[in-house]
């Protein structure tokens, strides 16, 4: 029963990230109508926005220590990080410890601010395009992205451990323990979706965008101009995606095709969610998560070798052949 | 018995009773026009014949077949055409093109693997659509991209497709909506000497009673879902149900 | 000719006097020239030209005619691939049973896999071909290890039974793929001064597939059949209204697409036999894509062009390293030598990867159509020309 | 540069070809007839570098060129010598290879066999390449020493862990200087023992392919020899990110000690994920919990980052080794590139010593000749101590590092330390054990 409990709380977590980055995906497609193969790519450079700050913080002066060595032999350089200086050491130490949290702050003004460059420089000319052809151009931005960030960082992971205070495990109940910064992420992401959602039905703005999705060309009619409003939802998307992987980072430390890996998932989470529907992207990216946890328990591939290699394409194929539109699909989106 | 038998027809859409008890009979080679007000449920009619919907009670006979559960395709091979309210055509094929897909299709049945022929070998099939263009008029447009064709084209060119397959029974949904008057009457004409030259019943769901009372042999009234009258225009046009339910609150006649 | 049009006609003879001089046109620069980087007439690339065209060609079928996109086509390719591989342990090293058993069993398969998900459209289709695909990867390179070598991928041993051959040659290799004796890797060096240009028995081989394979695309094409497959792509529901059934029309498109990857797959297994699950993964599937959509979607001769530059990004930009940039730039003086080896460094060698992906973009923003679109505004610009001149011989554009 | 086919033999058997030859005009020459494929007659040799350059293996692969590079710069009596200087063998004397100028190809793997082959034929049908090398994975390895037999190489395996690429997929062209699963398991063993007793259970939990079982296999038959007892081994995908459906059952299973068989970007996760779930903290069956990573690669270990503190595993090199070949190695490396070599740099630069050597020592760069030479031969001062290229197998046995997470790193580079050096003999197996069986090394095929 724990086992099963535990698994239950793994599920959420994944859940928590696939219902993320469907949820910015699912906006795109809503609203503009854009196959978006660079969402992934939004969601790697989010994570590496705490690389990032990591490293600006932790940007030092050199000392030559004369009593320690390198490995060459040669007198040992030591770093002090340039906020430790000015803040001294504890209350440096202390900022550089934060800096996944403070990372969300930084990552949310250029998140949304690449969001809006993607949208106006590259996007915006290719509504009126085939989907194709939006596949190949968002693909191909994706490729460049995730090169320059090999380029700056390597290809190797790079850890951004979570602050010392949040990097534990929490009992939660009788033989229950679980990271304390898992728990934070569930919860992170539950005030991100409800934020997303409160904004799209309390305010005229997400009103327009949501009779937008519904209706584009009445709108339009209206003598609203739904295309800037469409392009704060870019920026709202990319936003939601590079928060996701933010805080995704003590979770996996990030790498720079950790957005590919996540891609090809994130299309099946939107599509089994159902085109055009938000409730369904994170119903659906939930529910994956709890069943691809579910199947990779040892009674479970016991009886089925194999299950959790497939699960969600499995469960993916199934729900499609069951409902037509995914879980809350709406007719006639790109169909 | 007519060449069309709609016996009790009735679907409902949740809690709406769309169609209740509908009774039809359409002679072959007349004109039967179905008229109605707004939401009488014309369309779903419609539907219900071609197999889009299938009722939820009563029977419909074709030819002495039943078409109910059969899907548009099979319902199309058994003789019925439909033209549309807003054309439906192939947009991103040439006009002549648009033309050989039915001929293949009444000549092929509804599918045949013939991936090794070569379409401009079919010299019989083409000029069966030349003659068939020629007679619409728009022989001299073959060769375009049908997508970029004004309505009116697009329309002519849909009732030419519909017309070449030969159909027992041809359905017209609301052929002259949005039209200006003089194309009204060129599709008229159109009509009208088709049903002349052909052995052709047509079926015509419409709005402008000058198109109604141009072809039809017989009109059935429906409001609210069920027939309210059928009977000549004639009489229709005197008859005050209809004026009532109808008439008398849309257009004059 | 052959049954098929004037302008048909000539865009086949242009693809097969490129094909059959292609180890002239892909090798222009002298061999000890420091332009010989970009040679690519060597047999295993051209072999992977026209393979990946067949695979592309095929692809194109379904997609282009009926706009179907399918996202796991290469779930055919790595079936077509082990079958190929599983005919030379077992039965012997001729191709020529290999590449049989690979299109049947691929088409078994895409029967198996078309059937499912063309229950659905648009993206849901999409969707479902993927999770197959994917399903196919994971347990190939997992549970299915015993079938398909896993991670390894599928090679022949000495051990195999082979029981129409030899299990190992006289002199304890394994045997070589053949077609009736006729070895793949046979190869025939031709020097011309400078110049050295390679004639592969297997080149040759894939080659004259690929005509074949063309030819037929080109049949389809133009056919009734083709042309309901674009009625499908173009209106559904006139298709339905007209009395034809789009479902064993999409079917047939996409088993015959299928086989046209088995085949892609069979013919690469008898060029290298190997087959790895990767060939599967979704990044192929993509592949196949991308290259339809670089070419030109619906055109008979894109795929092929798309195909042929993707991999020869992959194989010829991924190998410059800085060595041969320094070398490239040498009679510069160092100052502006590391300068302009730096300026192309991060695109060439581990970067090939982010050229790729600029000259996507690059391509889709201003040539919508693809690069078949590229070539008619060039042929366009040259008619114009040729307007002004009224005496010169007018040349049809190719498709 | 004049190049020749690989399948010289190929043509004349087949009369069709070599009728077409025929039929050409006689201004067209064939190249002279070579004795074995692409035998350089100019005055350079050309080797092919084939390393992963994009995926998950990136910085490995970087790694493993700067080695290359290196190798080359020594063989050509460029730079400081490095374990030139060091190396048993006096043969090569910085003049290239046989007199010859060594020149290189590179090419990138993807970590994809297909596209290793394809990079591997490339260099040897395009560039002459006379010695194909690298790769960082076992799927890798194990095609492109089945491809350099076909077309008559020498393969010179880069970081290859799995069992099999010396024992059922062995072939005569091809050479492996890292170790393998069993020796890390036979290394390790023992360590764990004196570390954590022998009254221990285990949990795996195992990458879901070849590499992956072969490792576990050997770990678990190990260390059931010496009492532990193996709770449960737990497949995982290999397209996993994230592992903690996996781990976190394994606290409540009852077991002490959990195996890690993951590589790359799967043990940088697993085990960040397994020190997130709080095992390298936790108490099982009155014991401190312990995790356990069979194969150790600085490089992930600083993906690890702090969670590799404490962890043990195995490595095949490491440059804080004080003899006279791994300090003259990381002196030359550090210098030219400022930081440390890997074990994957280490081993590519030894293969291509050794194969260097090897054709000095045979007089010849047809692969037979050098495939002898290298075969039982016997070497030291690379690094490793006293070495074997052993003639059954074409498996080096030499010493295997036994390393543990450092608790107090003095520098970036500063991440492991050597708990301790296992002697060859104890990691030494019979050819015909039966976790090698099964595949034979065939002749050697020089195109």
């Amino acid at each position: 029963m724990d086992v099963f409990l535990t698994q239950i709380l793994n599920g959420l977590d994944k859940g928590s990230a696939y219902a993320l980055i469907a949820l910015g995906l699912t906006l795109i497609f809503g609203t503009l109508g854009v196959v978006n193969f660079a969402h992934g790519a939004l969601f790697m450079i989010g994570a590496f926005c705490s690389v990032f700050l990591q490293r600006l913080l932790n940007m030092s002066y050199e000392t030559i220590d004369p009593t320690k060595t390198d490995f060459l032999g040669n007198p040992a350089v030591v770093k002090t990080p340039y906020v430790e200086s000015w803040f001294g050491p504890e209350t440096g130490a202390a900022i550089i410890d934060w800096s996944v949290p403070l990372a969300v702050l930084f990552a949310i003004p250029v998140m949304i601010a690449i969001g809006f460059i993607m949208e106006r420089g590259l996007i915006k000319h290719f509504y009126k395009r085939e989907h194709a052809d939006q596949i190949l151009v968002t693909f191909g931005l994706a490729i460049v992205l995730q090169e320059v960030i090999k380029a700056l960082y390597g290809a190797n992971p790079i850890q951004t451990p979570a602050p010392d205070s949040l990097s534990g495990v929490a009992v939660l109940a009788e033989g229950i323990v679980y990271p304390v910064w898992r728990i934070v992420y569930f919860f992170f992401s539950v005030v991100v979706i409800g934020a997303v959602f409160a904004f799209l039905q309390f305010t005229t703005f997400g009103m327009v965008v949501r009779a937008g999705m519904a209706d584009r060309e009445t709108v339009g009619l209206l003598g609203i101009d739904i295309d800037k409003r469409f392009t704060l939802m870019f920026g709202i998307a990319a936003g939601v995606a590079g928060l996701a992987g933010v805080m995704y980072g003590p979770i996996n430390a990030p790498n720079y095709h950790m957005g590919m890996d996540f891609l090809v998932l994130s299309f099946v989470v939107v599509v089994v969610g159902g085109m055009g529907s938000l409730p369904g992207a994170v119903a659906a990216g939930f529910l994956l998560g709890i069943l691809e946890s579910f199947a990779s328990m040892t009674v479970v591939t016991e009886i089925i070798p194999g299950i959790n290699q497939i699960i969600i394409y499995l469960v993916a194929i199934i729900i499609l052949l069951v409902r037509p539109r995914g879980l809350m699909g709406r007719k006639g989106v790109m169909e | 018995m007519g060449i069309l038998e709609v016996k009790d027809v009735g679907k409902r859409f949740g809690g709406l009773q769309a169609l209740g008890d509908v009774n039809l009979s359409v002679q072959e080679n007349t004109c039967h026009a179905i008229i109605g007000p707004n939401g009488a449920g014309k369309s779903t009619l419609l539907n219900c014949l071609v197999g889009k919907l299938i009722p939820d009670t009563g029977s419909v006979m074709f030819d002495g077949n039943s078409v109910l559960g059969r899907s548009p395709h099979e319902i199309n091979q058994m003789g019925i055409s439909r033209v549309f309210q807003t054309p439906e055509i192939f947009g991103d094929l040439s006009v002549m093109e648009n033309m050989m897909i039915p001929l293949f299709a009444r000549r092929d049945g509804s599918y045949r693997l013939h991936a090794i022929e070569s379409v401009s070998t079919e010299k019989e099939l083409i000029t069966r659509a030349e003659e068939m263009l020629e007679e619409v008029h728009m022989l001299d447009k073959r060769g375009m991209h049908s997508a970029s064709m004004s309505r009116g084209d697009k329309r002519r060119l849909e009732m030419a497709m519909c017309l070449i397959q030969s159909p027992k029974l041809l359905l017209l949904d609301e052929p002259t909506a949005g039209m200006a008057r003089a194309d009204t009457n060129n599709t008229i004409d159109l009509l009208k000497k088709i049903k002349e030259e052909r052995d052709i019943t047509i079926a015509i769901i419409e709005h402008d009673m000058h198109v109604v009372f141009s072809l039809a042999d017989r009109i059935t009234v429906l409001a609210q879902g069920t027939p309210l009258v059928e009977d000549t225009p004639e009489n229709i046009k005197g008859h005050p149900k209809v004026r009532e339910a109808y008439l008398g609150e849309t257009q004059q006649v | 000719m052959l049954g098929l049009g004037k302008k048909d006609t000539s865009l086949l003879l242009v693809v097969v006097a490129l094909t059959m001089l292609a180890p002239f046109i892909l090798n222009p620069f002298p061999s000890d020239s420091a332009m010989a980087q970009f040679n690519a007439g060597y047999p295993d690339l051209m072999q992977r030209f026209v393979i990946f065209g067949i695979f592309a060609i095929g692809f194109n079928i379904l997609f282009g005619l009926t706009g179907y996109l399918s996202f796991g086509h290469a779930a055919f390719l790595g079936v077509g691939s082990y079958s190929a591989v599983w005919m030379f342990k077992l039965l012997s090293m001729n191709i020529l049973p290999a590449i049989i058993l690979s299109v049947i069993i691929a088409g078994l398969f895409s029967l198996i896999i078309g059937w499912v998900s063309l229950r659905r459209t648009g993206i849901y289709f999409s969707i479902l071909t993927l999770a197959f695909a994917q399903m196919s990867f994971a347990l190939a390179y997992s549970v299915l290890t015993p079938l398909t070598n896993g991670e390894t991928g599928l090679q022949v041993n000495l051990d195999d039974p082979r029981v129409l051959g030899v299990s190992a040659t006289a002199d304890g290799s394994i045997p070589v793929t053949n077609l009736f004796g006729l070895e793949m890797r046979a190869a025939y060096d031709m020097a011309v001064g400078p110049w050295t240009f390679t004639f592969s028995a297997g080149y040759y081989v894939c080659a004259l597939v690929m005509i074949a394979a063309f030819y037929l695309s080109i049949r389809i094409f133009r056919s009734p059949f083709g042309m309901m497959l674009r009625a499908i792509k173009s209106n559904q529901t006139r298709m339905n209204y007209t009395g034809l059934n789009p479902k064993p029309y999409t079917l047939a498109a996409f088993v015959i697409s299928g086989m046209y990857a088995g085949l892609a797959g069979g013919l690469m297994a008898s060029m290298d036999p190997l087959a790895g699950a990767e060939r599967m993964q979704w990044t192929a599937s993509g592949e196949v894509v991308l290259m339809t959509i670089l070419g030109g979607v619906g055109t008979l001769i894109g795929p092929v062009l798309g195909a042929g530059l993707i991999k020869y990004f992959e194989n010829i930009f991924s190998k410059i390293n800085d060595t041969v940039l320094h070398s490239w730039f040498a009679f510069l003086p160092d100052g502006i030598e590391d300068f302009f080896v730096s300026i192309i460094h991060p695109f060439v060698g581990k970067g090939w990867h982010l050229t790729l992906g600029l000259m996507f973009m690059l391509v889709v923003t201003f040539l919508p159509g693809g690069l078949v679109e590229g070539g008619q505004r060039i042929a366009k610009a040259f008619r114009k020309k040729e307007d002004d001149k009224p005496k010169s011989p007018s040349t049809e554009p190719a498709e | 540069m004049s190049k020749t086919n690989l399948t010289r033999r190929g043509v004349l058997k087949s009369g069709a070809v070599a009728g077409a030859g025929v039929a050409l005009p006689t201004i067209f020459t064939a190249s002279s007839a070579a004795a074995y494929t692409n035998e350089p007659t100019g005055a350079s040799v050309t080797l092919g570098f084939n390393v992963p350059q994009t995926g998950a293996y990136a910085d490995e692969g970087a790694d493993e060129l700067r080695a290359y590079e290196l190798a080359v710069e020594h063989l050509n009596g460029g730079g400081d010598g490095g374990m030139l200087n060091t190396f048993s063998s006096k043969e090569l004397k910085g003049d290239g290879i046989l007199g010859k100028k060594v020149e290189f190809v590179t090419g990138d793997t993807q970590t994809k066999s297909d596209a290793a082959r394809a990079s591997a034929k490339s260099m040897i049908e395009k560039d002459g390449a006379v010695m194909i090398t690298g790769g960082s994975s076992s799927g890798v390895a194990i095609a492109v020493q089945g491809l350099c037999q076909e077309a008559g190489v020498i393969f010179m395996a880069g970081l290859t862990h799995s069992n099999d690429t010396t024992g059922k997929d062995k072939k005569a062209n091809g050479f492996r200087h890292f170790f393998n699963g069993y020796m890390s398991a036979a290394a390790l063993a023992p360590v764990l023992k004196g570390l954590y007793g022998d009254d221990r259970k285990a949990y795996h939990l195992t990458a879901d392919y070849t590499w992956g079982w072969t490792q576990q296999e050997s770990i678990a038959a190990a260390t059931e020899a010496m009492g532990w007892e193996t709770v449960n081994n737990v497949l995982t995908p290999l397209a996993s990110t994230d592992f903690s459906s996996y781990i976190a059952p394994v606290l409540n299973s009852g077991a002490d000690v959990l195996v890690l068989n993951h590589y790359g970007g799967n043990m940088v996760n697993s085990l960040t994920n397994a020190v997130q779930f709080g095992l390298r903290e936790a108490q099982a069956n009155g014991k401190n919990f312990e995790i356990v990573v069979p194969l150790f690669s600085r490089l992930m270990a600083r993906g690890a980052g702090e969670n590799i503190k404490g962890i043990v595993g195995s490595t095949n090199w490491h440059w804080s080794l004080q003899d006279e070949g791994s300090k003259a190695f990381v002196k030359s490396f550090g210098t030219k590139y400022g930081f440390p070599p890997s074990q994957a740099a280490h081993t590519t630069y030894c293969q291509t010593l050794l194969y260097a050597d090897a054709c000095q020592r045979a007089g010849t760069f047809n692969p037979c000749g050098v495939g002898e030479a290298l075969e039982g031969f016997e070497f030291d001062g690379l690094g490793n101590g006293k070495t074997l290229y052993r003639a059954d197998d074409h498996q080096c046995f030499k010493d295997v590092l036994v390393v543990k997470g450092k608790e107090n790193p003095t520098s970036e580079f500063d991440l492991l330390e050597v708990v301790e050096v296992t002697p060859a003999a104890q990691v030494t197996y019979d050819p015909e054990h039966p976790m090698f069986a099964g595949g034979q090394l065939g002749s050697c095929n020089a195109g």
